[in-house]
């Protein structure tokens, strides 16, 4: 099977549902001669035409609110946000509108748009090309939410946000762009929302994680094996919903469970994911439930010591795996 | 493009295109509309209806606007003060009702919300929140659509004068002007949003002043005066259907009532601003046009208000009388896949 | 001590706080002659005139911005959101920009502003009047969120939110404003914030709440007394930094939890208290983490039954009460 | 208040009140800045500065525009680009080298944030983010403090033509136009919004006639004209400082390099455009023009090259010694309450 970075499995996949889909039409800053700010969207205004791949203004309310007029007629927008630190403008039209268009119109109309979300640190981002930016969209009734962690992944769950009836926000971490390779069928198909994935099972403990840090997490697990401590790691894949069978039957078979996240800590993912641990495996449980997050500051500081700091590492996780090996 | 800002040409009544029949018909609707719409203010003080926004004083300006367009496929975005504008696209007194009783059965969102919000079965009109002017670029992407395929459909985007301070309304208008899409954005001017004046809601005395920055025509007009909207509108309207761009409408209206059932606009508004107000009411103009131009006799006109009555009387008796949506639809259609409700405890 | 519904708490704070110190300013929408949507700051604009009670235009962004704007220079702008489910448009200002002044300066500039939103459903609010929307507000670095239930805490906390040198974030429950009554002292005091509350002793088990819940959680325990159990109530009053160890004192103590929130459950205050509690109270807890919810649809159906069916209520409460007793 | 859109009455140099000598002292700190922005971007392709936005090309403007205003007591509202105005408001080559390579001591953010973001220690200059249009509404907050406490300060906030479209843009000229408010909203139009141009940013081709719709006057003006820049701004200021309220001046601009160090601008601007656009090089210009009406000779430019160059030489070799900011200090400043703090495992 083909290797691909993640970005080329998401370029690839766009056009896939562009020429399978005629009404899918692409929105967003840069995503036009210059191919998007990621190269995203490399060659596509000379394949699909100005018509279908419209740079819009600077304005993140627009480029949301426009995808959700021109769903609700019709069309099937695949929206970008150039960074995620700049989808906050846009929160009205994407938390307050898309989410509840179907229920608020009591199914009459459905809002079927794709807002593509680059987020994440370790970039040498500072405080406004880094930020994680999950926690409201998971919070929202109305949204789905995925966040692939491989190029496998990402082709087959933004192949599934697509096609979706729903609005679906799909966050891809920008340092898994060119970091993570990995094999992509060349052919057409979707992995399903709201699945998590065992990406490497264990019997002692397992790790709950999605996003650039499963790969962390994998290789402190790998690095953990050779201590003798086998360690299971479940991708979310999915923010909302939650796969929360998945986590209660991983944690309740290994009966203690370390949530690493990217994201800091205080009414997060990692937080859902440990209440949905304390309401349906406490019987299981051999340990306290543990997380390992960085701290709450704002995400995250530009200069570089201190934002290798900030971010979790294989060598932190392995540290947290000892730890709550021993526990 | 030359942008201009032109005050409606013609301020007084003349039946121009509009036959003098459906001129008829047009105020038939505006009695209907202020009926119903008292009645609902009263079903709010008999503690029936939760909450009410009412048209009084917009009937004229909305009316015309419809009869401007072509429900079998233009699009309508809507805020909570169209009322009239419903009842000219079909809606029936029943349903206007249902919806501000939150009854079964309810028309746009099976009474989840607010009335009048959600969707409307029958006409492309919408109107997904409470939320202001959030529909606009919401109508530049409705708009975005219908150009990209090729239709000559037309997209027409209510809001009032508050709204033209939200960001969202810029950022619409900006990229309606960009694309040249077929739209026509309709503002209701009543010169308050709840209880601030246009003075403090922006530094012009015009809204449609800001159609320059943004590369396409802005025009005035006497949001009293059923044919001079008509007029603007229809012009708008083909402009767009044309392929033209954009148009947009600042239709001055008065709004009689306090803001909503909950307001009291005698604590803002002073006693000489509502006294002058009150003579800017639309049906009362109108009526007074049409007979003037032999249009509608005495006769007819009571007979217009008699039928809008007892139209008004039944469909409160046929209403009044219903239900409330039961509990257990209410977790449907939160996503297209049902599987994904999440039971609370409750 | 004088009786005071929330509204009268909260209306006299703010004359006070403006009588106290005059760069004490306040924006917002109708705020002026209206006197506000619920009568706030009714006599505001005789008494401090319309320098100090800014009439703003419709735009919630330029609310939270001009605020943010006139906090560092020099003044403390007290904004109000007209209704929480407006405050999404403002989103950019308050979570990507005020939260980060100080951070991003390295303190060489601080945003002393407070914007009130009152909030909350069970007053046929429908889909957007009746939001709850603290989950992103309590998740970012940076702002302080205070949600208030009672008179005296709503004068308490909105005192030390006027006074904060951060940016604050007061919730105010739109139900309690007229429903809830309770002894305030005349003179000048402050509610620290960052401190829970016990509101009702209790040994058997605790209940974690805020807001209009702890009004019925408080009549769910009196009514749990009645029938042999005896239930203590949490009142979490700032929401962030929540007081994680006044909840792990108490949880421990009684074994047992329900946690009750108006807002929807995923990824939400009641997730982070079972995340605390998960990794603090393991050792000590006797049955597993239980959350009383709504259920997860978008808030609130307008539609009398449903909302009520939507709501949590005291007979609700009392029913998880019983069943968690049980467990 | 008649709002008008003016192209620059004078867009020939002409000294004007400024003096000759100011005249040399402005072109000396563009000729710095110049040099210093060369070296950044060379620091950038070496590995050592994460990222840098330039400002080549926006020279003139932004020193022309701070020579209009009071240091002592105005606000400077800054984006990105104001590399230039940094520098003429008194900052040292080595602190802008320090915000570009992060390092221990960085002068406005202690090296959190992106290069020139935070806050000027000096003078009352800040830029809190990299979020675009951001800053208008502040800008509007701190002159409505300064207006209400009397004070007889200006605000300066410069944005983009990208800028233009975002929603806050508009909130906050509407603001100040209804009060009036002591502030200049300069516009820095370089035709591009990275890789977007003017024509798909909007639909009209100046930013200033958007000044109409707020109720004061909006300006266009030759950007690589230090004199013109000076006499509009100072127009400006003066405005603003005796009560009259807003102005919006939009300053036309080149931008030489591409938008970042991480864009290439080859990918969508065509060989010609950029073959045009490098004509209009402000420094080469500001010499051109100096050295025509007498104010400069030869000798003194190169000696001003040569000073230029000594300066970045040396500022380079201190600052590239320099160490990173440690670990310990990346939980202060959080909240004023330093307890509150919450160590996460890292
Ligand atoms: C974003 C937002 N902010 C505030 C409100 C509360 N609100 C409801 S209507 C209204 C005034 C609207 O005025 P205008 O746009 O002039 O319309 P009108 O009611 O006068 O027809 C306000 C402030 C809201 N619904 N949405
Ligand atoms: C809200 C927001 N959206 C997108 C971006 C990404 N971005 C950074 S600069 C830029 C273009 C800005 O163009 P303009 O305002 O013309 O300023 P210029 O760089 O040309 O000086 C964009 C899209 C951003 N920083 N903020
Ligand atoms: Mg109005
Ligand atoms: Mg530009």
């Amino acid at each position: 099977m083909p290797e691909q970075t993640v970005i080329e499995a998401v370029r690839d996949t766009m056009r896939a549902e562009m020429r399978r889909d005629e009404t899918v039409i692409l929105l967003g800053e840069d995503i036009g001669n210059r191919g998007g700010v990621f190269l995203a969207t490399d060659g596509f205004i000379e394949e699909f035409g100005a018509d279908r791949v419209i740079d819009t203004p600077l304005a993140e309310s627009l480029i949301c609110g426009l995808a959700l007029g021109a769903a609700v007629n019709g069309m099937r927008p695949l929206a970008e946000i150039q960074f995620a630190d700049f989808v906050w403008p846009a929160i009205n039209q994407i938390v307050g509108e898309a989410a509840r268009v179907r229920y608020g119109t009591n199914g009459l109309k459905t809002a079927p748009l794709t807002i593509r979300v680059p987020y994440g640190g370790g970039v040498r981002g500072g405080l406004y090309h880094s930020q994680s930016v999950e926690v409201l969209f998971a919070h929202t009734p109305g949204l789905t939410v995925v966040a692939p962690a491989t190029p496998y992944d990402a082709k087959g769950l933004l192949a599934s946000a697509i096609r979706s009836d729903d609005p679906v926000i799909v966050l891809e971490h920008k340092r898994t762009y060119r970091l993570v390779k990995g094999e992509v069928p060349a052919g057409d198909y979707t992995v399903p929302i709201g699945r998590a994935e065992i990406k490497r099972p264990g019997s002692d403990m397992t790790i709950v994680t999605y996003g650039l840090m499963l790969h962390y997490a994998l290789q402190a697990a790998e690095a953990a094996s050779e201590q003798g401590f086998d360690v299971e790691v479940l991708d979310l894949r999915t923010l909302r919903p939650l796969d929360s069978d998945a986590i209660a039957e991983s944690v309740s078979r290994t009966g203690k469970v370390l949530i690493v996240q990217e994201d800091t800590p205080a009414v997060s993912i990692s937080s859902e994911v440990a209440a949905i641990i304390g309401e349906r495996c406490f019987f299981d449980l051999d340990a306290p439930i543990t997380r390992l997050t960085p701290p709450e500051i704002p995400p995250m500081p530009f200069s570089p010591l201190q934002e290798a700091a900030f971010m979790p590492s294989p060598e932190k996780i392995l540290a947290a795996i000892t730890k709550l090996a021993e526990l | 493009m030359a942008a201009t800002v032109n005050k409606s040409p013609k301020l007084t009544m003349a039946t121009g295109q509009l036959s003098g029949e459906r001129l008829v018909e047009l105020y038939r609707t505006m009695v209907l509309s202020r009926y119903l719409d008292e009645r609902v203010w009263l079903l709010n003080r008999q503690g029936k209806a939760a909450i009410a926004a009412s048209a009084q004083g917009h009937e004229a300006a909305q009316v015309a606007c419809i009869e401007a367009t072509d429900p079998s496929k233009d699009h309508y975005l809507t805020y909570y003060r169209q009322f009239t504008a419903m009842l000219a696209l079909g809606t029936e007194p029943e349903e206007m009702l249902r919806s501000f009783l939150a009854k079964d059965g309810e028309l746009m969102s099976a009474a989840r919300q607010f009335p009048l919000h959600g969707a409307h079965p029958r006409v492309d009109l919408f109107n997904f929140s409470n939320v202001i002017a959030t529909q606009l670029p919401q109508a530049a992407g409705v708009a975005l659509a219908d150009k990209l395929r090729g239709s000559d459909a037309v997209t027409i985007v209510y809001f009032g004068d508050g709204a033209a301070s939200q960001g969202d309304t810029h950022e619409a208008m900006n990229f309606a002007g960009i694309h040249k899409l077929p739209i026509v954005f309709f503002c209701e001017n009543n010169r308050y949003a709840i209880s601030v004046p246009l003075s403090m809601q922006m530094a012009v005395d015009s809204v449609a002043s800001r159609a320059v920055g943004y590369g396409f025509p802005g025009v005035q007009v006497d949001g009293t005066d059923v044919v001079a909207v008509y007029e603007v509108t229809r012009a708008a309207v083909s402009r767009a259907r044309a392929g033209k761009g954009p148009t947009l409408i600042e239709a001055s209206v008065e709004r009689l009532l306090p803001h909503t059932t909950d307001d009291d606009h005698t604590r803002y508004r002073s006693a000489e601003d509502i006294e002058q107000m009150s003579r800017r009411d639309p049906v009362k103009i109108t009526s007074e046009t049409l007979r003037r131009r032999g249009l509608l006799s005495e006769v007819e006109d009571e007979a217009i208000h008699a039928e809008a009555k007892r139209r008004v009387n039944t469909a409160t008796d046929t209403v009044d009388a219903e239900p409330y949506p039961g509990v257990e639809t209410m977790f449907d259609h939160v996503t297209s896949d049902s599987a994904r409700k999440r039971d609370g405890i409750s």
